[in-house]
């Protein structure tokens, strides 16, 4: 096997002086009858050539892949500069384990210590961990660790939160003691309809997503002073964070506790993951926080460096008593949206999300125009949508996929069977002009 | 440092904020291509922010390539030697998976497509099930944790809803439900973390001086009644094979009780042994470990939970399911635990882990393993006369050994490690597992040859002698570093957690 | 080294044969998918290998990863800090570009494809030639030469062929026609050799002692009526542009001879002069200079040759020529100086010259013009009270610098260079231009921003310093690299040029 | 413009501290007259996003590049492993200059001297040089060298050398008082045939190539005994080096000097360039060799390293009397050329070579059995070999391409008028056999 150094000679000769006759006589240990007789039924070996197009003729198969496409709802199709690719391909980054030993990990130490600074400018916070899974692990960790810090059971989560990240949740808390109320959608707005009468002193924390799943653009300020008032936590959720570069931050309204998906900053779509979990809460809550944290630390000559710091909080210091099970979490997914944010820099960042924001609002209008379609929702928007259609939605657009080679958006039926006629279009710098004015067409013909 | 030491550019680079200068830019978009709203339509004042992102940095690319370049040579890598971290299974990460990973039709697919339009991916994910399967010896399988903790949490999540559909408990009779879970004392920190968030009340059991699961406390325990199962990790986490895995799985079945297997350490079993053969009724999977999916300085990871067919109506959805030649994710499974991730979990890892299958082949999978195995064992051969060696049994794929000969001088694990550093080896494993002081786990894996391993050999035997006759150099190591070791205490005493311009610092 | 330094296994990377051991493979090629031929059918023995490839090493695929990831580690490169080579311009290396040379539908591309069926590739390179005139203001180009000496090979033979066309000179009365071309003392070496390999008889134009062409020179040496031309490069080497450059075009041309352009010093003029405008006949470019193609640690180059519309007939064939929609290549030519090069030129650094043209667009091109001679002014103004300065003309993209103020306490340039590497630099040119004893040539290009031009002043100020009060510093220097200065006169005297096994060596 | 780190208004202060004003100023050195006035008509700057589109789109244009071919002729479609051009991607290796400082570039200094033993090895020569251009101007400057070191001006080289290796060669000597001769080629064989007369004590070396540009393997034994028994040299130019996994090296038969072209070692084809010149000759003549040449040096405490050497040999040192005017080589092509043949190994060549032979004796017997279809030469092939077609070739090959979608070969008229219906054709270990069984049945319909 050529992944392998030692040949079948040279591993012979290293048995032997062992005083082996057999590679079998290493696994004696292994009860016979537990030991596998034959080979594993899996294919033989392919050589590079043919592996590489076995893959090519399956990636051939995903169409939707080579398609322009108006899918959002918590993965967008972002351009990443070419280099956050190439940076992070360098063998020092991909193949390095995690930093345990801080002398020959500094650069994946101070990276992660960049990461947590750009994660707290971008959402507002104080603090930030080094990264989650993804957004939807970072919200249930989010409604633990508001538990551990309010002490209080219940949780109140909008119904407009992803209801994939709902779902996640509720299976983290199952065990934990929490129960999870839902808030409401106001039918016409399209934000949070909040229930005063649901916030008494048993909550911990009210969770909302910003923009929401239907893309409205929640009141964050107000949401967080009533929340404060019941002495609950306000915990954002935001599954598109290149908002963050034109929305007000979580932390200026008064979040206590982000938890994002930090997908949009340079990561691949990729078919759902790996993305990164953007995890951040103020400066008082930090010994809550789940996951790992990168501080600096000195050395006897005075010099600055980083290391992992707070451990007493995680599971291989305090076992069953840590706050999170979480061990290894997106370190190289983190360094990409690092080498991103980076590269865009301040006014990068700001101007794709001017972009998405234009281009969303000239397809609303665009689409609004198309006879038959309306737009249900009036709060403000980023970049994302909710479309009426004349017909059932899950049909329309595979009309509009076979017919017109475009993914017009996504069915909101399957997660919200009342709403058979409604699908979410999200628009990003990537979708051209020709390409909105495509699916407006395509929507009043297809 | 003398006076030869300088300051040197690319051992001291800032960071990336502190080489930010207002006005570069590193990025262009074209120009917008629709009519302008004006921004006030857009979205009122309020909503938008205030802060025109104050502090993060504004440079050009070249900035931004020399910054992340120049930190880069601070990492140690796989690429320049032997990364031998118990437990860890730091092989080689092969570029052709990364360059699979990357195939625009796999990179640029959308979660939420039609599956009709995604059926490769699909097929993807569903030929590693089984091929995963095919290697645990368990048929049920979900690839959505992310990593070998999330795998774990699932894992006993499922154990627990096993066990209350099948003790048919209703929620008001919570408490007399089986709520303990036995993890050996050796067990990583992930396993009774993962219990305690499904749950579950820890039991520790005791590990044998051969360092082996003490059968009679796992006996002992198992006679309370209230025993949910069993986290085992096998090959342990001293590197043993639990050779009794088999009476283990029987107590804890008889007990009532489910096997959780850790399946951390599987890169001493596959295509030689199956747990599923063993006894094991689910397990977890670090493809990043095993699989050789790059760790990334800390992940992604990816942690698929393989179960037997009793098991498998509780696996999280969607599964991924073939019906004839289509492929399905299928969400109907009312006995299920749940989602655990949004959509289908670290998809680009098991592309990965496929390539890494289908390259090596069913032979080269075994001949990986047994290679792994015969490194550590000349390890161990080679270095028992040095160092103490807590248990006597030949080991797996890593081989613990500990301090104890060399505290004497005052020379502990710690220093140990540190001093490899200079000799161009990344240390082992350290403090890990806690059941013996001093510990240092060394894991070679089948990704280094024979030489490399003799010079480890000799830098280890030479930091013993060293210990006895120079421990002060053992003692400050490493003297090759950029930085020495760092104040680790005081910087948890007073954390700054992130950067901020001027003076201000967070602290928590 | 002291007792700190180990035999590191990354700073101890032996040679590759070295680390071969016989058995290991690599590589894996699918099965052979048609019947086999016995071996003596397909080619009889006597023109088999006898040797079994004898020597070549076997090797793992992370034995060849790891070799050359270690042996990487030993450079310096762009990505780590500034590379102020004069002459060199070392520019930032856009990854972007790499990415446009790899796209399939390029890298794939036969040569001898039918050019139907290259369409693209032809656009692009005539694209390229479009700018490129544009650029130089000279309407003629070739892409063929594979680098700068080749372009200047190129060049001077199209020169030839023009004269002899122009003077109607038969080959019975070669030794009549024009066989002299000019070029200054401080022209790069390639001049010369170029020259000669064209059948010219070289003679050196003196500088003045404000780093120019001496006119008074070149007007004696063009009056004996044999000169060719004069191969000038502007701004010259020691950084100067040289004002006079109409007065020296016209003389030469008055004289009947033509002006070659040494291009490799674009960088300083590239959007705010054009040599054709000058008077220059007949240029190359350094694409791995001015247009950012990465130099590879000494290649691969691209050295296209401009020329005015009368030289064209006499570019290398075949030429890239548009006909409507339509490329073509074109070989009708009868005055061509023929064929430099097997196929077009060094197509893959086409691709990239166009990318970097394309990604700055006009205003881009001189903009990045203007901060690489402002950065160079900048260097010029803070060393010139520390370093002797040997021109007081402003610089252009380079400036010019000497150890005269060194040499007192026995520091040579040469020292000075090895002691930057100490800071994190790689070193200036030195000793070149040799028109001035200790020449040190430093070329900061663009891509490098205002701080780090500031620490690399520091460093020189600092090395200044040392040189007065502590000379042995650097003397001996550098002291942070994993040897130190080689014995490059022994080498020469004795040469070894390749590994043989055991003791054979190849001297020569 | 982003590649640009110092701002427009970080610029401007430099400026100013400079005692200027704008910058133009910086050209005050420029006689006004010269100066261009207003913008270059180059195009503006695109973004990353629109100019990978464009490339994209130019590449789409290159039909050639997609279809299964069995072009060769100088330029070989073999298989890299991945890791090849993974390496030479690393910045260590692709932003690095000429190793002029040997302290900071023993990284490319050993890669060469490795690559110099490798081309030794596979040549069967005593030194090789650190690359040249390319194969075509690796054998100019071989001629050039011929007569340095022989002191005779006539070269003699057969008819069967590469076209364009000729014409570039004619190029070279065109000033260097040298006359090329030709050696015409056996009408049967397909080899060079020896013309005794021609080789007087005037000739400095015979240049053949081998395998020939019609694939025959040349029979290089004979013809080095020969040509020294006039005193002359043999100059052996291989353009397919893949060949010398399996062929008897130019230095086991007796070769003075080669010339080879190193693109099937790991190099893609790239429309022609840039590829790899190997350049070997026997230890007496070391000091002839045109280009770089990396050797051994041990610094003061005796560690072994590596330098540039035998430097009084070139341009920059002997400026009009270096042995070449070469500079700038193929350093990082060399290198790539380094990984693939330490990846593949002693083995790995092998096999690669023997795959190519077999592949072109079962393509061979195929096309043979094809009605009409010919095979005009009987010399042993490697795998090129000239096939004749019972029409004109080249309107043969373009209807092959147009109707089956296969690049069928290279027609010869285009260099031997005299050949119209003959044509090349080239089989790799990258052609499967399915590519080979639609080529024959592809001839016997086009
Ligand atoms: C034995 C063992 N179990 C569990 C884990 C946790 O896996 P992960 O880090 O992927 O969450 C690890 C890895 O560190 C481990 O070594
Ligand atoms: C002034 C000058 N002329 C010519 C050359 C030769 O260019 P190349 O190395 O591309 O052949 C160089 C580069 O080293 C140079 O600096």
């Amino acid at each position: 096997m050529r992944y392998i150094p030692n040949s079948p000679e040279e591993r012979q000769e290293m048995l032997h002086a062992l005083g082996l006759n057999s590679a079998e006589e290493l696994f004696d240990s292994i009860p016979a009858d537990a030991l596998l007789r034959g080979p594993l039924k899996t294919p033989a070996a392919l050589s590079e050539i043919e592996l590489l197009e076995r893959f090519e003729s399956l990636a051939a198969k995903n169409a939707a892949a080579r398609r322009p496409s108006f899918l959002g709802a918590g993965a967008y199709s972002h351009y990443a500069p070419t280099i956050v690719d190439s940076l992070i391909q360098r063998s020092e980054f991909f193949t390095a384990y995690t930093p345990y030993q801080p002398e020959i990990s500094q650069g994946t130490l101070q990276a992660i210590f960049e990461f947590q600074t750009l994660v707290c400018q971008l959402t507002g916070m104080d603090v930030a961990n080094a990264s989650m899974y993804d957004g939807s692990t970072a919200m249930a960790e989010a409604v633990l660790m508001a538990e551990r810090v309010t002490r209080r059971s219940r949780v109140l989560v909008s119904a407009a939160v992803h209801p994939e990240y709902m779902q996640v949740t509720e299976t983290y808390v199952a065990h934990a003691g929490i129960e999870l109320g839902r808030l409401g959608v106001d039918a016409e707005t399209g934000r949070t309809a909040f229930d005063d009468a649901a916030l008494d002193k048993t909550v911990a924390a009210v969770v909302v997503q910003s923009p929401n799943f239907f893309g409205c653009v929640e009141d964050l300020k107000a949401l967080a002073d009533r929340a404060h008032a019941a002495g609950a936590l306000l915990v954002v959720v935001v599954t598109e964070s290149a908002s963050l570069g034109l929305l007000r931050s979580p932390g200026a309204c008064g979040a206590d506790i982000v938890a994002a998906e930090g997908q949009s900053l340079g990561v691949p779509l990729s078919f759902g993951g790996p993305y990164v979990g953007l995890f951040a809460t103020r400066e008082q809550y930090a010994r809550q926080m789940p996951g790992r944290l990168v501080g600096i630390a000195y050395d006897r000559e005075g010099r600055r460096g980083f290391v992992l710091t707070l451990a007493t909080r995680e599971q291989h210091i305090r076992r069953e008593k840590a706050t999170s099970n979480i061990c290894t979490n997106e370190g190289l997914i983190a360094l990409a949206a690092t080498i991103y944010m980076t590269t865009l820099g301040r006014k990068g960042l700001q101007e794709v999300a001017a972009q998405c924001a234009q281009k969303a609002a000239y397809a609303r209008r665009r689409i609004a125009a198309v006879e038959g379609f309306s737009l249900p929702f009036s709060a403000p928007v980023f970049n994302e949508f909710v479309v009426r259609a004349p017909v059932e939605a899950a049909g329309l657009l595979r009309r509009l996929a076979a017919e017109h080679n475009l993914t017009g958006g996504l069915a909101l039926s399957p997660f919200f069977p009342e709403r058979p006629n409604d699908f979410l279009v999200c628009v990003t710098e990537t979708n051209k002009r020709g390409e909105i004015d495509a699916l407006a067409a395509g929507l009043g013909t297809a | 440092m003398d006076k030869k030491a300088t300051p040197h550019i690319t051992q001291n680079e800032a960071l990336i904020f502190e080489r930010s200068q207002t006005g570069r830019c590193g990025y262009r978009l074209p120009a917008l291509d629709v009519e302008e709203t004006p921004l006030d339509e857009l979205l009122p004042a309020d909503l938008r922010r205030e802060d025109d992102l104050e502090g993060v940095p504004e440079l050009s690319e070249p900035d931004v390539v020399r910054h992340f370049t120049r930190i880069s040579t601070w990492n140690y890598n796989i690429d320049l030697g032997l990364y031998p971290l118990g437990s860890c299974t730091m092989k080689y990460n092969s570029r052709l998976n990364e360059r699979v990973a990357r195939i625009p039709g796999f990179a640029n697919l959308h979660p939420l497509a039609d599956v009709e339009d995604a059926q490769g991916a699909l097929e993807v994910m569903h030929e590693l099930q089984q091929h995963l399967a095919e290697i645990t010896g368990l048929p049920g399988i979900s690839l959505q944790p992310a990593a070998g903790a999330h795998g774990e949490m699932t894992g006993v999540m499922m154990i627990r809803a096993f066990l209350d559909a099948r003790d048919g408990a209703g929620v008001e009779e919570g408490d007399k439900r089986r709520r303990v879970m036995l993890i050996p004392d050796s067990a990583h920190g992930t396993n009774p973390a993962s219990a305690h968030l499904s749950g579950f009340n820890v039991k520790a059991i005791r590990s044998t001086s051969e360092g082996l699961t003490d059968l009679t406390h796992l006996r002992e325990l198992c006679a309370s009644g209230d025993v949910a199962g069993l986290m085992l990790t096998n090959p342990n986490t001293c590197g043993i094979f639990e050779r009794n895995i088999r009476e283990i799985c029987r107590i804890v079945h008889e007990a009532g009780g489910l096997v959780y297997m850790d399946g951390a350490n599987m890169n001493a079993l596959v295509g030689v042994a199956r747990p599923g053969d063993m006894g094991v009724d689910v397990i977890h999977l670090n493809l990043h470990k095993t699989f050789s999916t790059p760790h990334g300085g800390g992940g992604p990871g990816s942690g698929p939970c393989c179960c037997t067919s009793e098991l498998e109506p509780f696996l999280p959805v969607p599964r991924v399911t073939r019906e004839g030649e289509r492929f399905r994710l299928d969400s109907e499974r009312p006995q299920t635990v749940g989602r655990v991730k949004a959509f289908y979990g670290n998809f680009g890892m098991h592309l990965r882990a496929l390539s890494y299958i289908l390259t090596h082949g069913n032979d080269g999978l075994r001949e990986a393993t047994e290679a792994a195995v015969l490194n550590a064992r000349f390890i161990a051969d080679s270095l028992s006369d040095t160092f103490d060696k807590p248990f006597d049994s030949p080991p797996m794929h890593e081989v613990l050994f500990t301090d104890k000969r060399q505290t004497r001088k005052g020379v502990h694990t710690l220093d140990i490690a540190k001093r490899l550093i200079d000799f161009g080896f990344h240390p082992m494993t350290i403090y890990f597992p806690l059941i013996v002081q001093g510990a240092m786990l060394i894991e070679p894996t089948e990704s280094v040859g024979r030489a490399e391993l003799q010079q480890f050999v000799e830098a280890m035997k030479e930091i013993a002698r060293e210990a006895i006759e120079d421990a002060d150099t053992v003692l400050n190591a490493p003297h090759t570093t950029r930085i020495g070791r760092l104040d680790e205490a005081a910087a948890a005493r007073k954390p700054v957690l992130r950067w901020r311009p001027a003076e201000k610092t967070a602290t928590a």
